[in-house]
């Protein structure tokens, strides 16, 4: 017998292995697997592996203040909520602070100092530099000689109330004939000419407490504010009654969830807010200690008189009882009026805000329970004052250098306002930003600044609330290298344009000196987002720890304040130049049934002037959720009498201009209105070398009260 | 699909769906294979011959498929269901045994011409238009018959199957090229070659026959050679009416030799093609 | 198809609490590593597992009311029609859910089960997903990313269930808790429009509150015995809802 | 053995440099007897087609490599263009299994006349319906899962497994005509391999029938089962829904229809009687009278339909026809224009021996199948189902477009080839001699 492997084994053996094989899992689970490896294409891509932590912090998107809880691996955030029990938001975020992390891996991210080569379509982006900036700076000290500065320098601070606005207060107060600026738009114009009619100033909205709202087209359920806090006081506590009603002309999101939506004509806030004021008089609906708390009682009396009921429900396109409805409803318990800005659509006329707030007044909501009650500022703000002059207030073409901290974020306003404000020919726009946003693609200078939850950040009080709060919003993502600190750029600044020697501490420094002062002042309740609780202030002794504990997220609160004392009021002004104003808007006639008008609509942090994150496109772009920039939204009888019949390209025409625009027919909205979206450009399918375009802005002139909410406008077929 | 393959669970319609198809499956590639076996024992069984004639057969035109005693007027109509081998057809043993024996070929001379054709009928005719001529015992000569030669004209090239080689009867016999018309011959008996001849000689292939089955029933003989050659000559004439351009025999048919090169334009292809029996 | 559960996942989508805000979807987007919109897409070739509808009762100004419609996968629970069509079974119903889940590693990109779908839930990679550069790392790494050529839809939160059954192994119990367990979707609905649960647990909020009368289904009389169940108080919803569609076809769209 | 009896094939006289050897050469490979055009005129008439082949394959390229972003197919439109062209051409191509049923199962021995156009215009149906779905599925490379993990329960599945069977049976029913090619057939091992074949093809038209009963059938339920939605659902018979029966009965109906409007295309285009008459009125009859009792079942199932799944899934009967350009005239059309009046036309002996009639009923019938299939699956997608939905419509992409006539262009080369190289119509040759 031999045992010699001969080759007719070594295939029997191979051919047998082959066969048994076939018996076996092997094979078909290799054959089963190659689907497996027709996923593992090049083109998705590697999920990040490490371990999985939470890190607080709190989102600077907008001055909503809202606590954010990121979900973290390997430290990169992943996913982003809000931070439970928080007691701004309430753990709630919006659509697009829930991308927040995103923002950092922008398309449109900036990541060296550039600028466009003009502003016309066809401009390039050309690399620019901080060191051309500054020698552009100092010469035009230069050109003019001696130590004047050539024009005056403007900050545009997009949030003010933060140590660094103060800082930049501090810069400006140094140059002569400079002015600190704060955007247009503004979620408590309300409360400001609160302020101005009592002289008093901190006030904040109760909503906690009111039983109705009647809402001057203000957003409330779509962004205003907190989100988060909205959210609790409509939808968390459902027993408690709370009836809202929005009075405007566009059926919003707000109107849609209201208990009552006024269809309010464009434009006649105003008439709307006198003719309740006049009911509220007429039917003795006012408290007893108003009339003598008001100085000009008789003549604003008079002016609410002035346009009979009648007149007004005309004007306002509303019936005599829905006025003498609400004005009931308003008197018959807590009640809050507030008056609206529509992100996109810019702020109300400050005639309107006037009216609104002295219909507050007549209500008797201020420093009452579920009214319009005080609130101290945060320790620490005392040198300057948060509020800057609106942009819209500054005089035209006065100013040399417009510097703006971050582009405009959560409103948009034309760019031609700051076109207006600027020199001729001199005039330069400076525009501190992460990301291409239109307003950047405006600017001279783009000089780019840290992305959101890059850098060490804080939260002020958030718009309308009703007690003041301080975090910081802890960076999340490393700084890239090129990014500079707007705090670092200043002093730089300033003395290039002559005044050197400006604030020198570093970011950390001033916010820790803020966190000492609000320590000391010992008030208030700090949150801690690991507890989940709060513990009030005094009980914490170390600096260091409540440094440490705003840095993971932590949150200072203020306690309530107390109500003043009766305070006076001046309902039409020291030299009473509302009365004039006020008049006018009354007797203004109503616009002619034939007459188009456009009114720009947006969402707060996502119009066209701001930057979204890319994951926006989920409701822009791919679902009609929300419009898309260029969107014309309009009744089919609107679109019938410009003569078209179905939806489409259409020619939008205004004084200001010509622009195409996709036209969407809505038998639900007012007819004779044509409501153009201001929505975000689509940032995935965009680059860096093209410049991002204004949208239907472009089309709406910033009329003397500084609106733009209303253009007179004609549409035809394209 | 398998068990140990994610979590598979066997439901009756499963057994009932992938059976049918699995089935499906296992019929066509059975039938498949089954084809290709059989292709494969034909080889084996030297069949191959006689299929590519059953299967040039199916292609013929019906005209040339006539049975020949149709063509001799002893039936009426009759389509010949066995390629031309009359020896396994059992219409022809009934029809032929009516008749009067066919006996030995008649001697040469006796009315060898025929509608100007030169047709001894000393011979055996085949349908493919050759003759088969008993030298000695066994041995036969195998020619082209006159309306063929005059069809084809002088060979450019003749293609004669190599001494040894093994025909079929209604198999290849030989072939020949006239300019660019190549024609298959078919071979009119079962033999071993064992010489080749040529046009000169008047016969191309000396074969001998198989020992067994050695039947001739399926050459025409007598006068169903007549009849078959006014028939040939109709076809002919059809095939030219059709292929040659308008070209037609005149008066009659008289067959020229070389017809070939009586009009270049004519498809002498097709016609030949249809005249030889080919697909 | 039909196997016992141990677990009726489904929701309750409040519409009257609806605002349409759209933190649903950017919430399940980045959730589950839905890539952001490719140049072209629009909304009809676009990736939302969750998106918000608005429907009109048809009328005109000032008559007209909306509300807004969250519309995931409603995750039919008989005779699911993308399960049944799906040629290679890469749509399945996890028996320990009730989720109706897709395996993308095996779908070949036929879309029958997109033309099975009633309620328009599934979605197709019409392109290769792609992230800005960078993105990746802000990938949720508990979801795999799916490939052009493949359709998916919404899964629940896939990956958020298997953490928290993850997490209730590690506890030793073999069931999540159902506060461990919430989709991405109802955890950012800032006006808790959608209750999510156990529908097979009698004890949770959404068992009770799919029993309660203003509760309904869309295309009910489809008979797909979805798990996502509705309510409204307004009656013309409900009617619309359930498959009593208006002669007229056509609708406006509120943005 | 087999070795040594392949081809000794004759000498040619010289390598074929000159365009006339070479046109010398073509003519020999055309089947002896049928004249056909000059080869130049054949090439410039293919040149055409072959530039459409190549605009498609291109298109088709561009689906492979970037996805099917390149279609306007869309979420709710997840089946376009392509899925339609699949259903027809496998409706017309159900020519090759009906006359082979025809004529192998029950012997109809004039079908013997049509019965390789049929085969070869059914092979061009399906295998294009093949390729077509293969650009049509997001994942080509993983078309195989099918058979690797298949569902039962779907349609699709069924349809997979048969379509790919019976492509398979179609290959080797066309694989004879191919091999009685005249210069394949010198060779002696292929004309055996024909014959053998030959012997089994009833076998393999036996299966080809029972495949194709079943996935024309299952193409008609895959609609059928959608009771998602209602436009197309139907109720079950059995496991299947009618629109099983209907389907199959429609392709049926039509593809005899489709064998003789080919017929006679070929015989406009080649100027050339192909078929016998009587074969054609044949082919009439048996399209018409089956397509008469498809449009009773049709109507049947139509009321069956408006009065029984209409009610129970709670859609007004008007919804799926409210819509101006898919009104009720769609159905009005589809059964009384596209399908009575044919059927009337085509079982009527008198009406059918006008030659025009004949043709111009079957144009009708073939487009009336056509028709439903368009219906079938464009109208069942455009239709809303939610009540927020609209109507949507769709559009087909240039790529749609081009993979499409590419098809087409595919279909009517190799029908050409075929035509020139093959026998196709084995009358001809008589036809001509008469």
């Amino acid at each position: 017998m031999s045992n010699r492997i001969t080759r007719r084994n070594l295939f029997q053996l191979a051919g047998g292995s082959a066969l048994g094989m076939l018996l076996s899992p092997v094979p078909w689970k290799l054959l089963d697997d190659s689907a497996i490896w027709t996923q593992n294409w090049s083109l998705t891509p590697k999920l990040p592996r490490g371990p999985i932590s939470i890190r607080n912090s709190h989102c600077t998107l907008c001055p909503g203040g809202c606590g954010i809880a990121a979900r973290c691996v390997g430290g990169h955030p992943y996913g982003l909520r809000g931070t439970g029990q928080h007691p701004v938001n309430s753990g709630f975020l919006c659509a697009v602070g829930l991308a927040g992390h995103h923002y950092a891996y922008h398309p449109l991210r900036i990541d060296a100092p550039c600028r466009f080569t003009g502003r016309e379509e066809d401009s390039r982006l050309i690399p620019a530099s901080l060191e051309a900036l500054l020698s552009e700076m100092s010469g035009s000290r230069n050109s003019t000689g001696g130590s004047r500065p050539g024009g005056s320098i403007a900050i545009l601070d997009s949030r003010p109330g933060r140590s660094v606005s103060q800082a930049y207060q501090e810069m400006l107060s140094r140059i002569p004939g400079s002015v600190y600026l704060t955007p247009p738009s503004n979620e408590e114009s309300t409360l400001e000419e609160i302020r101005q009619i009592s002289g008093v100033d901190g006030w904040g909205f109760d909503f906690e407490n009111t039983h109705t709202i009647l809402s001057f087209g203000a957003p409330l359920l779509d962004g205003w504010g907190t989100p988060g806090r909205i959210a609790r006081r409509f939808f968390h506590r459902s027993p408690k009654e709370l009836i809202l009603i929005q009075a405007e002309s566009y059926r919003s999101r707000t109107a849609v969830q209201a208990s009552r939506w006024l269809a309010l004509r464009p434009g006649t806030e105003a008439v709307l807010a006198m003719a309740l004021a006049q009911v509220l008089l007429q039917d003795g609906l006012c408290p007893t200690d108003i009339p003598v708390r008001v100085a000009d009682w008789q003549e604003f009396k008079e002016l609410a008189f002035r346009l009979p009921i009648a007149a007004a429900a005309e004007k306002t396109g509303l019936p005599v009882s829905a006025i003498v409805e609400v004005a009931h409803a308003l008197a018959g318990s807590s009640s809050i009026v507030l008056g609206g800005c529509d992100p996109g659509g810019g702020p109300l006329d400050r005639t309107a805000s006037r009216a609104i707030a002295c219909l507050n007044i007549l209500l008797g909501n201020i420093d009452q329970p579920g009214g319009i009650i005080s609130r101290r500022e945060a320790p620490g703000v005392g040198l300057h004052s948060p509020r800057g002059l609106p942009l819209s207030d500054v005089a035209d073409h006065s100013i040399r250098w417009m510097i703006i901290d971050s582009a405009a974020s959560g409103y948009s306003f034309p760019l031609s306002l700051l076109q207006h404000k600027l020199m001729h020919d001199k005039g330069r726009i400076v525009c501190l930003s992460p990301y291409m946003t239109p307003i950047a693609a405006y600017a001279d200078y783009i000089i780019p600044t840290p992305a959101h939850l890059e850098s060490l950040e804080e939260v002020g009080t958030p718009p309308g609330a009703p007690a003041s709060s301080w975090g910081l919003s802890a960076p999340l993502l490393p700084r890239t290298a090129q990014s500079v600190d707007p705090l670092d750029l200043i002093p730089k600044m300033s003395e290039a344009l002559g005044f050197p020697g400006g604030p020198n501490t570093s970011r950390q420094e001033l916010l820790k000196q803020r966190a000492a002062a609000i320590m000391a002042a010992r008030q208030g309740t700090v949150f801690h987002p690991g507890k989940g609780a709060a513990v009030k202030v005094s009980t914490r002794t170390g600096t260091g720890d409540f440094w440490n504990l705003l840095l993971e997220g932590g949150c200072w609160v203020d306690d309530p304040t107390p109500p003043r004392p009766a305070t006076r009021f001046t309902m039409l002004g020291k030299e009473q130049p509302w009365r004039e104003r006020l008049t006018a808007r009354l007797e203004q006639p109503g616009p002619s049934p034939d007459q188009l008008v456009l009114m720009p609509v947006g969402w707060k942090n996502a119009t066209s002037s701001g930057s979204v994150p890319p994951m926006i496109s989920k409701l822009f772009q791919e679902s009609d959720c929300r419009s898309l920039a260029g969107t014309v939204l309009a009744h089919p009888d609107t679109a019938a009498s410009a003569g078209i019949s179905s939806e489409g390209k259409v020619r939008l025409q205004t004084r200001s201009g010509e622009m195409e625009a996709d036209l969407k027919l809505d038998p639900a909205l007012m007819p004779g209105v044509l409501h153009g979206a201001v929505g975000p450009c689509v940032n995935q399918a965009q680059t860096l070398r093209q410049a991002p375009a204004e949208g239907l802005l472009a089309l709406c002139p910033v009329e003397e009260d500084g609106s733009w909410r209303i253009t007179p406008a004609q549409m035809k077929k394209a | 699909m398998f068990p140990w393959v994610y979590e598979f669970r066997w439901t009756t319609g499963h057994l009932l769906f992938l059976g049918i198809f699995f089935s499906v499956l296992l019929t066509i590639g059975l039938t498949v294979v089954r084809a290709a076996w059989k292709t494969y024992r034909d080889f084996q069984d030297q069949k191959q011959e006689h299929l590519s004639w059953k299967a040039d057969f199916e292609d013929l035109s019906p005209l040339a498929r006539s049975c020949r005693h149709e063509i001799s007027g002893k039936v009426r109509r009759r389509s010949c269901p066995n390629e031309f081998d009359c020896r396994v057809c059992a219409n022809h043993r009934v029809t032929a045994g009516r008749l009067p024996s066919a006996g030995p070929p008649a001697r040469r001379g006796a009315d060898a011409g025929f509608c100007g054709l030169d047709v001894p009928l000393d011979r055996l005719y085949h349908r493919g238009h050759t003759w088969v001529k008993e030298e000695r015992e066994g041995v036969y000569l195998i020619g082209l018959d006159d309306f063929a030669s005059r069809l084809i004209g002088p060979p450019d090239q003749v293609d004669l199957p190599a001494p040894g080689t093994r025909l079929q009867a209604n198999g290849k016999g030989w072939r020949m090229r006239r300019q660019s018309t190549i024609v298959r011959i078919l071979s009119p008996l079962d033999g071993e070659v064992i010489g080749q001849g040529g046009a000169q000689q008047g016969w191309y292939l000396k074969v001998r026959a198989d020992s067994r089955g050695n039947k001739m029933d399926h050459l025409l003989r007598g006068e169903e050679v007549r009849s078959w050659v006014l028939r040939e000559l109709e076809r002919l004439q059809m095939a030219l009416a059709t292929d040659g351009v308008g070209m037609s025999l005149a008066d009659g048919g008289e067959l020229v030799y070389d017809v070939t090169l009586q009009d270049p334009h004519a498809d002498w292809d097709s016609v030949l093609g249809e005249m030889f029996l080919q697909a | 198809m039909e196997q016992k559960n141990k677990a009726r996942y489904g929701m309750v989508v409040d519409l009257d609490r609806c605002t349409g805000c759209g933190n649903c979807m950017m919430a399940c987007a980045v959730e589950n590593n839905l890539a952001p919109a490719e140049k072209k897409a629009n909304d009809r070739t676009g990736i939302t597992w969750m998106r918000v509808y608005a429907m009109n009762n048809g009328k005109a100004f000032p008559a007209a009311e909306t509300v807004f419609v969250p519309m995931a996968c409603q995750q039919c629970d008989k005779e699911t029609p993308c399960i049944a069509v799906c040629p290679q079974n890469a749509v399945d119903r996890d028996p320990g859910s009730g989720i109706v889940g897709q395996v993308p590693q095996r779908c070949l990109g036929c879309r029958y089960c997109m033309t099975a779908c009633p309620y328009h839930a599934r979605y197709f990679n019409w392109s290769d997903p792609s992230w800005p550069a960078g993105m990746e790392k802000a990938l949720n790494p508990d979801v795999a990313p799916r490939m052009r050529g493949v359709a998916e839809k919404c899964n629940f939160c896939h990956g958020r269930w298997h953490a928290a059954r993850a997490r209730a192994a590690a506890q030793g119990r073999s069931e999540p808790d159902p506060a461990d367990y919430i989709p991405a979707c109802v955890e950012s609905c800032p006006s808790r429009a959608i209750l999510f649960g156990n529908l097979d647990d009698a004890g949770s909020e959404v068992a009770k509150a799919c029993q309660e009368g203003n509760c309904f289904r869309f295309l009910a009389r489809l008979d797909t015995e979805s798990k996502v169940y509705y309510r409204s108080a307004k009656p013309w919803v409900r009617e619309m809802a359930e498959g009593n569609r208006m002669p007229s076809g056509k609708d406006g769209n509120l943005s | 053995m087999i070795e040594q009896t392949l081809p000794r094939l004759p000498v040619e006289s010289a390598p074929a440099h000159t365009i006339r050897d070479w046109k010398a050469m073509e003519k020999k490979w055309i089947p002896r007897g049928l004249p056909r055009c000059s080869p130049g005129r054949f090439y410039a008439w293919l040149a055409p087609w072959l530039l459409l082949l190549a605009i498609g394959a291109y298109a088709m390229y561009l689906c492979f490599a970037e996805g099917l972003q390149h279609t306007n197919m869309d979420n709710r439109f997840a089946f376009g263009l392509w899925i339609y062209l699949d259903l027809t051409v496998i409706a017309l191509g159900a020519g090759a299994f009906f006359t082979g049923f025809l004529f192998y199962i029950l012997r109809w021995k004039e079908m013997t006349a049509v019965i390789n156009a049929a085969v070869v215009l059914g092979f061009i149906c399906y295998s294009s319906a093949i390729a077509i779905l293969l650009v049509d599925i997001g994942q080509p490379l993983r078309a195989w899962f099918t058979f690797w993990h298949p569902n039962v329960h779907s349609m699709l599945t069924e349809v997979t497994f048969c379509l790919s069977c019976y492509l398979t049976v179609l290959a080797i029913e066309y694989l004879p005509v191919l091999l009685k090619n005249r210069k394949l057939r010198q060779v002696p091992l292929f004309l055996v391999f024909e014959y053998e074949l030959h012997r089994v093809m009833p076998v393999l038209a036996g299966v080809g029938t029972f495949l194709s009963f079943f996935h024309q059938g299952s193409l008609g339920g895959l609609y059928g089962v959608l009771h998602g939605r209602p436009f197309a659902f139907r109720e079950a018979l059995g496991i299947w829904p009618t629109t099983f029966f209907l389907f199959i009965l429609s392709a049926a109906a039509a593809g005899p229809s489709f064998v003789l409007l080919m017929a006679r295309l070929t015989q406009f285009l080649s100027r050339k009687q192909l078929v016998r008459a009587e074969v054609f009125a044949q082919l009439g009859k048996v399209s018409g009278t089956l397509l008469l009792f498809y449009v009773l079942l049709k109507t049947l199932d139509t009321m069956l339909w408006i009065n029984r799944i209409y009610p129970q899934t709670g859609f007004s009967p008007y919804s799926f026809y409210a819509e101006p350009s898919f009104g009720t005239w769609v159905l009005l059309l589809e059964i009384i224009g596209l399908g009575l009046v044919p059927a009337l036309f085509l079982v009527n002996p008198r009406m059918r021996e006008k030659p025009w009639v004949l043709t111009l009923m079957a144009f009708l019938a073939c487009s009336g199948v056509a028709f439903n299939r368009f219906v079938m699956t464009v109208q069942t997608l455009a239709l809303p189902t939610l009540p927020f939905d609209r109507f949507l419509r769709y559009v087909p992409s240039w790529q749609e477009v081009a993979a499409f006539l590419a098809v087409l262009a595919y279909g009517v080369l190799l029908y050409s080839f075929s035509f020139r190289y093959a026998t196709l119509f084995p009358q001809e040759r008589d036809l001509r001699n008469q």
